[in-house]
């Protein structure tokens, strides 16, 4: 059996992946929205994990529930991404800087 | 009684934004002061100046036993509301021609004024009082910032902030107060005793909002500014009656509910007293601008009412009550004297001026009483109480009297020198010698001026009278703390002494 | 041993996916990558004995929202040329951060015990003698419902909101309506005209 | 009838002041004139009545204020002392008035002229009969006011007006001290009434008190800060350079204020508080060398002086120099005596001065003068009076009273006395020498003056009368009163300290001394007579042959430039130093405006910060957390 | 517990749930042209739904098997949030229809949002919490993209979104930490986990610290602030008014509950943190908005910074701090509302809404009344005496003061000093600048200058006579916190 280390260790690796993809990102708006996905990701393997390890439900529930969100939520960032991309004609991260100060 | 004195302007305030008319605007705002006068006379008429309780006192519990609406007055409130109503109308007055923009709204700011001020010196509860003292930025704020000169933007920022800097220190004093003595009463947090090493943070705290107020030297320079942006009735009423919430404030808060710490500070009261006599006195020598010359006065006065205060004495204390009395008349009527020839001019600057007794000798002669009043020559109110504050501060410390007594010969030296520039020699500019004597709306507010303080320089006694009792009893109660005071060793002392040395 | 070298294999290939998915120059490959990260964390839920949950990530996630990543990549149309290759200003700053929470989470990671955990604790302490997703069958709808009615209002709204946002109705398109095609009267649509002599008709006056 | 003494100049001022040109000049000039010779008549009534043993007596009006243990009211006190000084007071007022009837008929602001006399008149009366040391401060001050007024009365020269503001600010300078005093005396006696801190002086020797960082004698730190306030009033060296500056003035002001009533009052407080000062010897040792100073250095100045009202007033100075020194020897009836006299022979020199200058239409400086006995002779008469009374020629006034004083000095004996006498004997010589200089540069001599210009024309009655009178004053005043001011005889009845023993052994000096003043007399006439009259030209080659001295002497010891350097433009100086660079350089500049130019700098920054970027903004978030986190773990 | 128990407990929700479907089916088939009638009926709607919150009492009841409870705090949450939401909807319609995006779904998904606030402010759980918080963040990024044919509401919505993805994403990896680290996602099991005596549990220590993140990113508290200013310049007007009120509201309602009750033994851990981030809030709310030209920007700081006081009572952590948030809350949503009221009034004679600090020049001589309220709002805002905002300020500093949080309490007044500043510009341009030139449209008629009076009445010194049952009701929600 692989140790909740382990489990824990790659969630949280991802999890940094994802924070990063996020942070560092200055090239593509919908890069961001999948670093999101991978952030999600890393947190479902945490839950799953911790539910194993636990011998207890209520951590795959939550990691489902989070599916759900995340489903919902990818959703509603791309519809705001098209909007925004009508609008602007770029998804350039650097681009999005019309309000500042 | 109170309440009404309170709600009764605020209500001609907002009549008056309602008629949006300047004429019966204008009509109102007079009658609402007088009216507010004629209560203050009838306060006095029934007050009870054998007992240093609070009187008229009144307690409605409007917000939810957080703090009341809790009024009363002692002697002490009783001479600052007198003070107040009393300047008021003039105020009124002193703007009826010269201000011609938006009248409502300045006249409703004024009696919104006029309200928190009777307020401040009313309130009997300690959240209440603050209340009132912050909400007084405000108007002032708008009456300098609106109806002020040229550099008034700058000017009423720096009077807010700074005075709202100075005072929100107080409030967490205020707060750790109520915590400590589980009242928000100011007769009971008079009686509370607080911690003795406490009693040092509350009370600097309380500092740094009543000497920014009064103020005090070094921070002083909003007041200049202020004063010099502010249109004549601000600067009457600033200089009036808002310098002297500061005072105010020491001998209600920081005097008899700090005493140990009051003890134990003077000499920093002292020492900033001592240096804005003479700096303020010296700066005052070398200004061009009339306004500012009388706003550096105000300091070097307002020094007077610190160092009389805390020489902790009957005589320092009841001393510079009377110098906030007087401060409030002489210096109202000095920046009204500023203001009539700025109306006829539009010019501050001393050297347009010159020979004014020429062709407005009426004018000359009040601005020559109010000047004298300013130099404190005996038979005018400033002699009183000048004379009263340095007889107590010798009491507690020579140095202080004759550091502080130099004030009187600068004073007389800036003022003179003011005087004479304006009203002396020869009137040989042309647009200075087409400037008409007085009108009779100045003569009506130059008169109860000249009156009063006359009255108080011959017979302050009736003012006096209110002060005994709530002084002696904070007397009495500074007396627990040890104040510091000059020994006279008598002969058998001496003699004493001298025998008790060789044998030890 | 065997189980080891497969959860270091989908972990490898998983966290390499995760890389590539925010460094790759083309949201395509990004989309692709990702798509890839999925499948193999699902790999790694079935190692650990969650199948259900794994299934679900390969239906929601690679079925739905990957394809819907693709689906918006391609239909805006990127100039990819545009989006040049920059790493940001912060990269030093970023990564040093990045470091930093890694090692702070590693370190809290190492910590976990079950041991401290009573087992009163737990809410749903797994039944015995059922499979993974018969277990979560049981409490989804009954312990959880409140939470899986809210979770239908969250992908109600995301339904409004991509409405919203994304839906219009283009001036210009003729569409058909029924009901009004149906409701339509020969008085609605005819208007007789009688002109005076040599007064004429002004085209369309009179009709719709 | 003292209330009504006191208060019937100040009805004539109100009158006159409010009334002003309401009531046109001969109005104001009726009232304020009648009220005054009222008060004069009733003046010489109180003053018959005390030396008919009426004895001292108080009239108290109300309370003025009351503070703790501090109670003062609004009284008159009336005792020998002070019903001389009603007198004098009075009686030279009223003369005045009238005498200003004729000065001033060509003023247009008469009415706001004769208001201030007899304000002023109201003020030292006010002074002199205080109960309390309040009181007589308020008078002090008040009379203060009106000579600034009066020496601003042509405002429109600023000479004038400067000269006024001078007048009261040095005079300050005096009141300072005098506040000082007044609070010490409330400290050590716990009243300021005057009767009561008298009555306590015995019980006080010996007392001290920390003043200044040093434990100090009571009552010789108090003596010595009241005299500080008469030498401001008095003009004694060192605060004496307003007096010279006031002659801007219209003369009978002079007359009045400058010569003698306001300025003697610093030798009435002196005296008014001898028992205080009896028992303070420095401070009385303190007294006399202050009063031979003034006396030696105003002669000297005034042998120099071209103004003919600067002349009067150097010597004016130099007079109360004398009274001063008397007084610090203990003979303060010799000093009270030299006063009352003074008091005629200078106001009678004044308006006589006065006379000329009317008739030079306003012109002062000597040198324009020269012959003028002829055209003028009633006012060369009056002052040759006057000239004679003051040089001390026998039987005149002067002669009582000066060698009264010198012989006071010579026969107490301690050694600032000693020093005293001699100086005084040589101030006397002065005084001989630079009166007969002016009554030869004026009268005598060529013509300088511009005929076409001048038409020097004798005065009218009103002005001549008043000179008469005080004329009779300077020239029997002497005669008739030396027995009591500085008799052994209970002239004074407890009213100042007099020892009739001290005053017996002055006729008891020896023949030197007693001839000695006569002698210096003489000298100072012929000298001036040979430099002036006999030898035109003389006085020139003395210029020529040291002119050095002759400078210093005419720039008056140089003082008005010492302090111009000292202290006027110095405090000028700084305050436009600690404004501009403390007020806006530093406090300002480091204080609201650099916290908010700080403010300021912060926003521009925090706006530069908030870039709109998303990773930025992202950063920034983790950053925090993992600010949080770290804070967390390395807590512990 | 059966289900019926549950509906009528948590009937709040279920009625907004209901009603939003009805509502959202009528829209469908009426359109736009319903925005009136359905923003009335939402507003119907919420009145309904705040009936059973008025109805359950005094009492706590728990429902939905653990996963809900109805105490006196999330009865005081529910009612602020349903006014501000009602709010929100009422005085969004006539700026919706100038501005041309009058679509019926704003207050369908207004509703949304609020369900989701409801839902959050009864959370008994890690799970509840986050489902509910996330229908709010949700409905909230459309609603801040609403303005669709305008790139400012679609680049507000999208930073909105990208940083709020990333804070409930670090909520996520919290709570999975903390799950993992006390076996539950329950509060009471949480809460039990750290009883006094336990050992310090770093695991959920660091799960908590990830979980304030997020709910400091919705509360806009320094560092996690710095969306708030785009947003609330892009957004459209009535959408940041619903944003500075309600979901503030329930976000520091949430707060408190979360750090209170199941966190509530690590309160040594997390006050550090809180004070830092009240600090920060105060500070830098205060500095920025000074060099802001545009209204909403300035109100974003605003919002900073009056978090930042309301963090204070927060951080002492004591019943009087909560009760003092509590009632800064109540007061801060009525203030809040009234400024955004007052700048959706502002409007050119075109139809357009001018949302520029200088566009507001004068205004007190063309628009008396529009002006003396928005002056009103701001000095409340400023906590300036004798408005009514001075006196939740008081009241948290009273509590920090209490707690003897010191340097908090002195850097928190200095702080309101600085925001002084720039309120009183607001002030000075009001009614010292000269008039700017623009012809404003007629006043107003309909449902704005009534909202804008009350809120002004309350905001003014009139507020004092509501003194007493206000500091009562939240001292009543505040005690069922532990």
């Amino acid at each position: 059996m692989i140790g909740i280390g382990h489990y824990l260790g790659v969630s949280a690796i991802l999890f940094t992946l994802g924070v990063l993809g996020i942070a560092l990102n200055r090239r593509n708006i919908i890069v961001i929205l999948m670093s999101v996905e991978l952030m999600l990701l890393a947190v479902n393997i945490n839950l799953v994990a911790f539910s194993v390890f636990l011998d207890d439900m209520v951590g795959q529930v939550f990691a489902m529930f989070v599916l759900t969100v995340a489903a919902a939520e990818a959703a509603i960032g791309l519809a705001i991404l098209v909007t925004y991309f009508r609008n602007r004609g770029t998804i350039a991260v650097d681009d999005a800087r019309q309000m500042r100060g | 009684m109170l309440s009404a004195m309170i709600l009764l302007p605020v209500a001609a305030a907002l009549l008056v934004l309602w008629l949006d008319d300047a004429g019966r605007a204008r009509l109102v705002a007079l009658a609402t002061t007088l009216v507010l006068l004629a209560m203050g006379l009838v306060l006095w008429a029934g007050f009870d100046s054998t007992t240093a309780a609070f009187q008229f006192t009144e307690r409605h519990e409007l917000f939810g036993g957080l703090f009341s609406w809790h009024l009363g007055i002692d002697g002490i409130s009783l001479v600052l509301i007198l003070l107040s109503v009393f300047l008021m109308p003039l105020c009124v007055l002193a703007g009826w021609d010269s201000i011609r923009e938006r009248v409502p709204e300045y006249l409703a700011a004024f009696l919104l004024m006029e309200a928190l001020m009777i307020g401040v010196f009313a309130a009997m509860d300690i959240l209440l009082f603050y209340l009132f003292f912050e909400a007084g930025l405000i108007p002032m704020y708008l009456i300098i910032g609106i109806w002020g000169g040229k550099r008034r933007i700058y000017a009423s920022y720096k009077f807010f902030l700074y005075t709202l800097l100075g005072s929100v220190l107080m409030l967490l004093a205020i707060l750790w107060m109520i915590r400590e003595a589980g009242t928000t009463d100011i007769p009971a947090l008079m009686a509370f005793d607080f911690p003795a090493e406490a009693q040092t943070w509350l009370w600097l705290a309380f500092f740094a909002s009543f000497a920014v107020k009064m103020p005090m030297w070094p921070v002083h320079t909003w007041l200049p500014d202020a004063h010099v942006e502010a249109p004549t009735a601000g600067s009457m009423i600033l200089a009036g009656v808002l310098l002297k919430m500061g005072g105010y404030g020491f001998i209600r808060f920081s005097l008899p509910m700090f005493p140990e710490a009051s003890v134990e500070l003077m000499w920093l009261v002292f020492a900033l007293s001592m240096v804005a006599v003479v700096y303020t006195s010296l700066v005052a020598l070398a200004q061009a601008d009339m306004k500012k010359l009388i706003a550096y006065s105000s300091v070097a006065h307002m020094a007077f009412v610190t160092g009389g205060l805390f020489a902790l004495n009957t005589q320092g204390i009841e001393g510079a009550m009377v110098v906030m009395v007087s401060h409030g008349l002489v210096s109202a009527a000095l920046f009204f004297c500023v203001g009539v020839i700025y109306d006829r001019l539009h010019t501050r600057e001393i050297d347009r001026y010159g020979g004014l007794t020429a062709n407005m000798p009426r004018y000359a002669v009040f601005f020559l009483l109010f000047t004298m009043a300013s130099i404190a020559l005996p038979g005018t109110s400033g002699f009183v109480g000048e004379f009263l504050a340095l007889l107590g501060m010798f009491r507690t410390s020579s140095w202080l009297a004759v550091v502080m007594a130099t004030g009187v010969i600068l004073g007389a030296g800036y003022m003179l020198w003011l005087y004479g520039r304006v009203a002396f020699g020869a009137l040989d500019k042309d647009d200075v010698a087409a400037m008409p004597d007085l009108k009779p709306r100045e003569w009506a507010v130059m008169l109860p001026l000249a009156a009063g303080v006359l009255a108080i320089g011959v017979y302050p006694a009736p003012l006096l009278a209110p002060l005994k009792q709530p002084v002696a009893s904070l007397v009495a109660r500074l007396e627990r703390a040890g104040p510091p005071a000059v020994e006279v060793s008598r002969p058998a002392a001496v003699a004493a002494r001298a025998r008790a040395e060789p044998a030890s | 041993m065997t189980q080891a070298f497969i959860f270091y294999l989908l972990a490898g290939v998983t966290l390499l996916s995760g890389l590539m998915v925010i460094s790759a120059r083309n949201p395509v490959h990004s989309v692709l990558w990702l798509i890839l990260a999925f499948v193999n964390a699902a790999g790694l839920f079935l190692v650990i004995g969650a199948e259900f949950l794994a299934m679900l990530l390969v239906i929601v996630y690679v079925g739905a929202v990957a394809v819907l990543f693709l689906f918006v990549v391609m239909m805006l149309d990127i100039d990819f040329a545009r989006l040049r290759a920059g790493v940001a200003r912060y990269l030093p700053l970023g990564i040093l951060l990045g470091a930093v929470l890694l090692v702070e989470m590693f370190l809290v990671a190492g910590a976990w015990t079950s041991g401290a955990i009573a087992k009163g604790v737990r809410a749903a302490p797994r039944p015995e003698g059922l499979s993974n997703t018969q277990a979560i069958g049981t409490i989804l709808y009954t312990d959880y419902v409140f939470v899986f009615q809210a979770a239908g209002m969250i992908l109600l709204t995301a339904m409004v909101g991509a409405i919203v946002l994304t839906h219009r109705e283009r001036a210009g398109v003729k569409r058909q309506d029924p009901a009004r095609q149906a409701a339509r009267t020969p008085v609605a649509a005819i208007a007789v005209v009688r002109p005076q002599v040599g007064a004429g008709v002004e085209t369309g006056a009179g009709v719709q | 009838m003292i209330g009504i003494l006191v208060f019937l100049p100040l009805l004539g001022f109100l009158v006159a002041g409010i009334g002003n040109r309401a009531i046109g000049n001969l109005a104001a000039r009726l009232v304020t004139t009648a009220a005054l010779f009222v008060s004069a008549a009733l003046a010489w009534a109180i003053f018959l009545a005390q030396l008919g043993g009426e004895g001292a007596y108080t009239v108290t009006l109300f309370e003025w204020f009351t503070s703790g243990g501090l109670s003062v009211a609004w009284a008159l006190h009336v005792d020998m002392l002070v019903a001389v000084m009603l007198v004098v007071i009075t009686s030279v007022s009223a003369l005045v008035h009238l005498y200003s009837w004729g000065y001033m008929a060509e003023d247009p602001s008469q009415p706001r002229f004769f208001a201030y006399l007899s304000l002023f008149t109201f003020a030292m009366l006010m002074l002199v009969t205080a109960d309390s040391l309040v009181q007589l401060f308020f008078g002090w001050e008040g009379v203060g006011l009106a000579s600034y007024l009066l020496i601003g009365f042509w405002y429109q020269k600023p000479s004038a007006w400067n000269a006024a503001i001078k007048a009261f600010i040095v005079n300050r300078v005096g009141d300072f001290g005098f506040m000082l005093g007044m609070f010490a005396l409330f400290l050590v006696f716990g009243t300021l009434d005057i009767g009561a801190i008298l009555g306590g002086v015995a019980d006080r020797k010996g007392a001290t008190f920390a003043f200044l960082g040093s434990e100090v004698d009571a009552l010789t730190t108090i003596a010595i800060l009241l005299f500080i306030g008469a030498m401001g009033k008095s003009a004694q060296l060192g605060l004496h350079t307003w007096l010279p500056d006031a002659m801007e003035g219209p003369t009978p002001v002079s007359a009045l204020i400058h010569a003698a009533t306001m300025v003697t009052a610093g030798v009435f407080l002196v005296c008014r508080m001898s028992p205080l000062f009896e028992a303070a010897p420095p401070a009385r040792d303190l007294v006399v060398w202050v009063g031979a100073a003034t006396a030696l250095f105003a002669a000297t100045v005034a042998t120099t002086q071209h103004d003919i009202k600067r002349v009067i007033a150097y010597s004016t100075c130099s007079q109360l120099g004398f009274m001063f020194f008397a007084a610090g020897v203990g003979a303060y009836g010799a000093a009270m005596f030299h006063l009352f006299t003074h008091a005629f022979f200078k106001a009678l020199l004044f308006l006589g001065a006065g006379s000329v200058i009317h008739a030079m239409h306003h012109e002062q400086d000597m040198r324009h003068y020269g012959a003028l006995w002829r055209k003028i002779p009633m006012t060369f008469a009056a002052m040759v009076v006057g000239t004679v009374a003051i040089t001390g020629f026998f039987y005149t006034a002067g002669y009582y009273s000066k060698d009264g004083v010198l012989f006071a000095a010579f026969v107490r004996g301690t050694e600032p006395a000693r020093v005293a006498f001699a100086v005084g004997l040589f101030a006397s010589f002065l005084t001989s020498f630079y009166s007969w200089r002016l009554m030869f540069l004026t009268f005598f001599g060529a013509a300088r003056w511009d005929a076409h210009h001048h038409h020097p024309h004798e005065s009218p009655p009103s002005m001549l009368v008043p000179l008469a009178l005080l004329a009779a004053g300077a020239l029997f005043a002497g005669v008739v009163f030396h027995h009591g001011f500085i008799g052994e005889e209970g002239f004074w009845r407890g009213a100042l300290v007099h020892d009739p023993d001290f005053y017996h052994r002055l006729h008891e000096v020896p023949a030197l001394v007693h001839h000695a003043p006569t002698i210096a007399m003489a000298l100072g006439f012929l000298i001036a007579l040979r430099q002036y009259v006999l030898k035109p030209g003389a006085a020139a080659d003395f210029v020529r042959t040291f002119p050095t001295l002759h400078r210093f002497l005419y720039r008056k010891w140089y003082f008005d430039e010492l302090y111009d350097a000292l202290l006027v433009r110095p405090a000028k100086r700084i305050g436009g130093l600690f404004w501009k660079g403390g007020d806006l350089g530093l406090i300002d500049r480091f204080g609201p405006d650099g916290l908010s130019g700080l403010v300021g700098e912060g926003a521009a920054a925090a706006r530069r910060f908030q870039s709109g970027y998303l990773y930025v903004y992202a950063m920034v978030m983790l950053v925090g957390l993992a600010a949080a986190t770290t804070w967390l773990v390395t807590r512990g | 517990m059966t289900l019926l128990q549950s509906l009528a407990v948590g009937a709040p929700e279920v009625i907004l749930a209901g009603g939003i479907c009805v509502l959202l089916l009528v829209g469908a088939f009426r359109g736009d042209r319903a925005l009136e009638g359905l923003s009335w009926a939402s507003v119907l709607l919420l009145v309904l739904a705040a009936v059973p919150v008025f109805d359950q009492g005094a009492g706590s009841a728990g429902a939905w098997g653990g996963l809900y409870v109805a105490d006196p705090l999330s009865r005081f949450l529910k009612l602020l949030v349903f006014a501000g939401s009602a709010a929100a909807i009422l005085v969004a319609v006539p700026f919706l229809r100038r501005s041309g995006t009058g679509r019926f779904e704003y207050p369908v998904l207004v509703l949304l949002a609020t369900l989701g606030m409801a839902i959050m402010v009864s959370a008994r759980s890690l799970l509840s919490l986050y489902v509910g918080l996330e229908l709010m963040s949700l409905a909230a990024y459309v609603l801040a993209a609403f303005h669709r044919d305008d790139a400012r509401s679609s680049e507000a919505g999208l930073k909105y979104f990208a940083l709020g993805a990333l804070a409930s994403g670090l909520l996520l990896y919290g709570v999975s930490l903390v799950y993992g680290f006390t076996g539950s996602t329950g509060f009471d099991a949480i809460r039990a986990a750290f009883a006094p005596g336990t050992e310090r549990n770093l695991g959920a220590l660091f799960g908590l610290v990830f979980i304030l993140a997020a709910l400091a990113f919705k509360i806009s508290a320094v560092p996690f602030h710095m969306w708030t200013p785009d947003v609330y310049e892009g957004a459209p007007t009535p959408v940041v008014a619903f944003f500075g009120t309600a979901p503030k509201v329930a976000a520091m309602g949430l707060l408190l509950r979360v750090l209170l009750d199941p966190f509530g033994g690590m309160k040594a851990d997390w006050q550090q943190i809180l004070v830092f981030m009240s600090i920060a809030s105060m500070a830098l709310g205060a500095v920025a908005a000074i060099a802001q030209t545009n209204v909403k920007r300035l109100l974003a700081y605003s919002a900073i910074t009056n978090i930042g006081f309301a963090l204070v009572g927060l951080a002492a952590g004591t019943p009087a701090g909560v009760s003092a948030v509590l009632f800064y809350l109540l007061v801060y949503l009525v203030m809040t509302l009234g400024a955004f009221v007052c700048l959706m009034m502002v409007v050119d004679g075109e139809g357009r809404n001018r949302e520029e600090l200088s566009d507001l020049a004068g205004l007190a001589r063309t628009r008396p009344g529009l002006a003396a309220a928005l002056a009103i709002f701001m000095l409340s805002l400023a906590g300036i005496p004798p408005l009514f905002g001075f006196m939740p300020k008081l009241a948290v500093l009273s509590a920090a003061v209490e707690a003897n949080l010191w340097p908090l309490a002195v850097i928190g007044v200095l702080a309101s000093v600085v925001a002084a500043y720039y309120y009183l510009r607001v002030v000075k341009i009001l009614y010292v600048d000269p008039p700017s030139g623009i012809g404003f449209a007629p006043v107003e008629q309909g449902v704005n200058p009534f909202v804008m009076a009350a809120a002004a009445a309350f905001s003014s010194p009139l507020g004092y006579l509501l003194l007493g049952p206000l500091m009562a009701f939240g001292a009543e929600a505040a005690r069922s916190l532990p």
